[in-house]
């Protein structure tokens, strides 16, 4: 822990950061309640049951705090904290500016809440006031003071990655560097996870939440988690997003929990428990509410379908910009009546897309494992960088965006230009087989702008 | 005939970029895009670079207003540009605005063809009769 | 047609009735637009689009009139006309004084629209005037003029069936006289069948609605279908609601159809149209009413993965009494809505499940059409006073009601007492071993109790 | 122990009068059911053919009031039945009563046992109760 304790100090040198006291860190991890691990939770729920997830992040602590109990009311699983986006930037200094104006005029000019500014001390007593398990949802390329801080305040999940929260935000953080400041992170959840219940990592599985292929989502997956089961992390949550067709949901999540367990395994980690969260539609939302209303209702009869075990929730205001309290307490009200009325799940087969989605998501993989790097870090990096590994519509300059995808009339993402993935022939065949490619290119964009906002 | 195409400022709306990159290919054009978040300096850095005929700058969230004002007198200090096609398209302002407003004022920073909340092909179909035209007048 | 003729003249000499002009009737439903057949739009739907169907009746022409525009404006696919409760028992005397006060006084003195009173000429002018399908709700035992009026007033669909409006709502009324006035209820409709497109008869399947066991309900859909094509009926829709299960609702779907198509080639219809009805839970709504949605939520997917070729639906003031024309038309449009969002359906199989309920359903079948007497309808009667078919929660005198059913783990209904109904014993137990039958009666009525109000 | 058991008047409301049918049974009770929709004198009558000790009505629908003022007038006809135990259940009045005015108002009506709003395997065990106190006075 010696070099980790070196960069533990690089980072902790900073004016914002309060002065961390990691002896009394370690003993409140020690004996923290277990009910704010949400691993703890995943192991002891009753099977079928799915934990529910609201989103919401404040900047002061009064609203936060306000934001959390009425959640609590309305019959929450776990609190979400969702970070200000100056924090994410590692821009301590106008994050505290924007806290303390916040404070003082009761206007909110931060969009989360600035964890390092609030300090962990502070944190903590919400948190230890409320005993319920907290999810750290961020979007930050370099998290290891915010993972610090987190694990400090008694938040016990922590979601991200370097693939996941780079790829879909960023236009140029160099990826090398995100994935050594993950690598941090995820060393420090291990090591944390050892005095009491595991730390959980989540993965962010909706990427830029547009046409992305079950292919590259399940393939990011393994990756992430991979890269964190190597380092010693012991619960792990692979996530997707719902993608707009029933059976392409439901063979994404079969794949991909068969795949992760299977891969877990390979690299001896066949210990660590990985566990399925299933995001509400993620794309454009339609700005009638009762609408949006019935997309949240189907998105959630689908994850459990899909067998997820936590559920992340969005708001009948989506369309309309960053919801109320009321609107996030309802969703989660309405969330937990529907997951307790809908029973007896049918068996759904589709032995054909399975077949094919497994053979395009173990060609990846392995395409990524031959690439002569050394570490799996380098070979992920390198076959992201020469599109073996291509996230359509990412903004970031280091991915190809050659691989183009559209719907087919069942509303399958379906694969129609690889570019340089290496989806197998017959794979690929059948992909585009599925779709009508009679059409001029004009068409096809319009098929695109169509398909992106099939749920407006 | 040669485009430059990006999202200007620190707007990073992909999709759109996206599908002018793909669009713009389907019509013959040669591409060279440039992306989101990128300032106004890049595109004509890039015009000159690749002897562009067309910079096509797309913004979606409202920032255009502020980069637009720039326009004349960055470009006046590259010498080669002086007969390259402006155009310029997305949400061009803030809010909602009036298009009979916008479009002669985006003209008056400069810009050739001016595209608020166009349908993408509509505007495509523009930058096309804006070349048949100039080339055969 | 000449027995049809001299009963037509005998119900026809009704003091509230108008004069029928027989030959005018015909010439219009010859030349009637094929839009106000349901059964034309069945056939001619794209595949896999569901037919949006809510429910309603005011008791004036002017409140009927608004109601009708109000649903056309929010997009529905078939007109509701539901028949007040005093025309269901043809006291026509107490519907037109009560329609009269409605007139004078704007106060609803009705549950519905007093057909017979307001009589075919003024009623076909709606209906022709918005030229959408109509769907006749009634509940009539005696229903012979009531259809006579709903044919000659443009509606092309009539639901109900000597059991499935009898079992479920009254005390005594005479099954025999139920059956014999069906009869003549299908005639008439196979008789105007050969002018134009045919007129749907549609079976009503919730029954109870508590605790009815899917064979039963199967086996009654079953047996009212063929007694109706049997009289020359050549579009017919069997239903069922929501039973609590999506596995058990899937392979009922199933089933019922598998077996409608089979008994129908049967008896040499195999040219008949079969349909499927699916209702949104009709059993008690929860009193708040974003629940409410949720479960008409629920209800519409659950619909689609069944492959319904209709919904009818229910609205968000279910628990609270009739529903205003607001929220019906709230319901239509979020229906549509989630009817277009919902994509890629998945197979659904459960092979063990399918094939128990195969094996009830042809027992009890056969059963029946063992029954030594010499026409169909007298088997099915018979049946039902031995109890061969026995409905859950009936009220009627000549149910058994021996039968007993609770819900398993996974909420599907199951058998655990099959009273005199020929439920195969393998069948049997199945259906016992999946639920924990080691407690004592006083729990299991706790449970049935706990089972009615799933929804709650 | 003999029961008549049934739901009062045009009320058609089966759940109930099924469960209590069930739960008599369940507790080694002679039944006979009316079932929904029977009029005061069908409980008399078939209390009288039957020999039963008790008579249990329920009522859902709110109309039990209308019926109950009716309770000692009919019954007095009946020469053999001034021992039997009169039990009503159920929700005994239109909207929302007050129970404490509820039950005294029945009993005055000839009820031995009423139970308004109150769960079904609660009230028969009060019947039990009833019945064994009458019994070991």
């Amino acid at each position: 822990m010696s070099l980790l304790q070196e960069e533990r100090e690089i980072i902790l040198s900073n004016e914002f950061v309060e002065s961390f006291d990691f002896a009394e860190v370690t003993e409140f991890v020690k004996n923290a309640s277990k009910d704010l691990f949400i691993s703890h939770h995943f192991k002891n729920k009753p099977k079928g049951k799915m934990l529910v997830q609201p989103r919401g992040g404040f900047p002061t602590y009064k609203k936060q705090f306000e934001l959390s109990e009425f959640f609590v009311k309305s019959n929450v699983d776990v609190l979400p904290l969702t970070i200000d986006s100056n924090t994410r930037l590692n821009d301590y200094a106008t994050a505290q500016k924007m806290l303390r104006l916040s404070e003082e005029n009761d206007v909110d000019m931060l969009n989360g809440y600035p964890l390092i500014n609030h300090g962990y001390r502070t944190t903590r007593k919400m948190f230890t006031h409320f005993n319920k398990p907290v999810s750290l949802r961020h979007g930050t390329p370099d998290a290891r003071l915010l993972i610090e801080t987190a694990i400090a305040s008694g938040i016990f999940e922590i979601e991200g990655g370097p693939i996941t929260y780079l790829l879909p935000y960023s236009k140029n953080f160099p990826l090398d560097k995100a994935f050594l400041y993950w690598k941090y992170v995820e060393r420090v959840c291990a090591n944390y996870s050892g005095l009491n219940e595991p730390i959980n990592r989540e993965s962010f599985g909706p990427l830029t939440a547009t046409l992305v292929p079950p292919a590259i989502t399940i393939v990011v997956q393994l990756l992430e988690m991979l890269l964190s089961l190597e380092e010693g992390v012991k619960s792990f949550s692979v996530s997707f997003a719902q993608q707009g067709s029933m059976m392409q949901d439901a063979v994404t999540s079969e794949v991909l929990m068969k795949m992760a367990r299977h891969y877990a395994e390979e690299i001896d980690c066949g210990d660590a428990a990985i566990n399925l969260v299933y995001h509400q539609w993620m794309g454009a939302f339609p700005t009638n509410k009762d609408y949006a209303e019935q997309l949240i209702n189907m998105s959630t009869v689908i994850a459990k379908l899909v067998g997820a075990d936590k559920i992340i929730t969005k708001t009948r205001e989506e369309a309309a910009g960053i919801p109320t309290k009321e609107a996030n307490a309802k969703t989660v009200a309405n969330t937990q009546y529907t997951l307790g009325i809908l029973n007896g799940l049918p068996k759904i087969v589709d032995a054909e897309e399975e077949e094919i989605l497994t053979l395009e998501v173990q060609a990846i993989m392995e395409a990524v494992f031959n690439d002569p790097a050394d570490t799996l870090w380098r070979k992920v990096f390198n076959c992201i960088k020469n599109g073996i590994i291509d996230v359509p519509f990412s903004p970031h300059i280091i991915n190809h965006n050659n691989m183009i995808t559209i719907r087919d009339a069942q509303k399958n993402i379906r694969i129609i230009d690889r570019g340089n993935v290496p989806i197998p022939d017959r794979c690929f065949k059948y992909e585009r087989a599925q779709c009508d490619l009679t059409k001029d290119t004009t068409s096809i964009v319009n098929d695109i702008v169509h398909d992106i906002g099939i749920m407006q | 005939m040669k485009v430059v195409t990006g999202v200007v400022g620190n707007d990073i709306h992909v999709v759109a970029n996206r599908l002018i990159d793909l669009s713009l290919r389907a019509r013959g054009f040669d591409v060279f895009n440039l992306g989101v978040n990128t300032y106004l300096e890049e595109f004509f850095d890039a015009a000159v670079e690749t002897g562009a005929d067309v910079i096509l700058i797309s913004s979606l969230n409202g920032e255009a207003e502020g980069w637009g004002r720039e326009v004349r007198a960055i470009k006046s200090r590259y010498k080669t540009l002086d007969d390259i096609i402006m155009m310029i398209g997305g949400n061009l302002v803030v809010g909602s605005g009036n298009a009979e407003d916008i479009e002669p004022r985006y003209k008056n920073y400069g810009f050739d063809i001016v595209c608020h909340q166009i349908d993408l092909n509509t505007g495509l179909d523009m930058l096309e009769e804006f070349i048949k035209e100039r080339n055969n007048p």
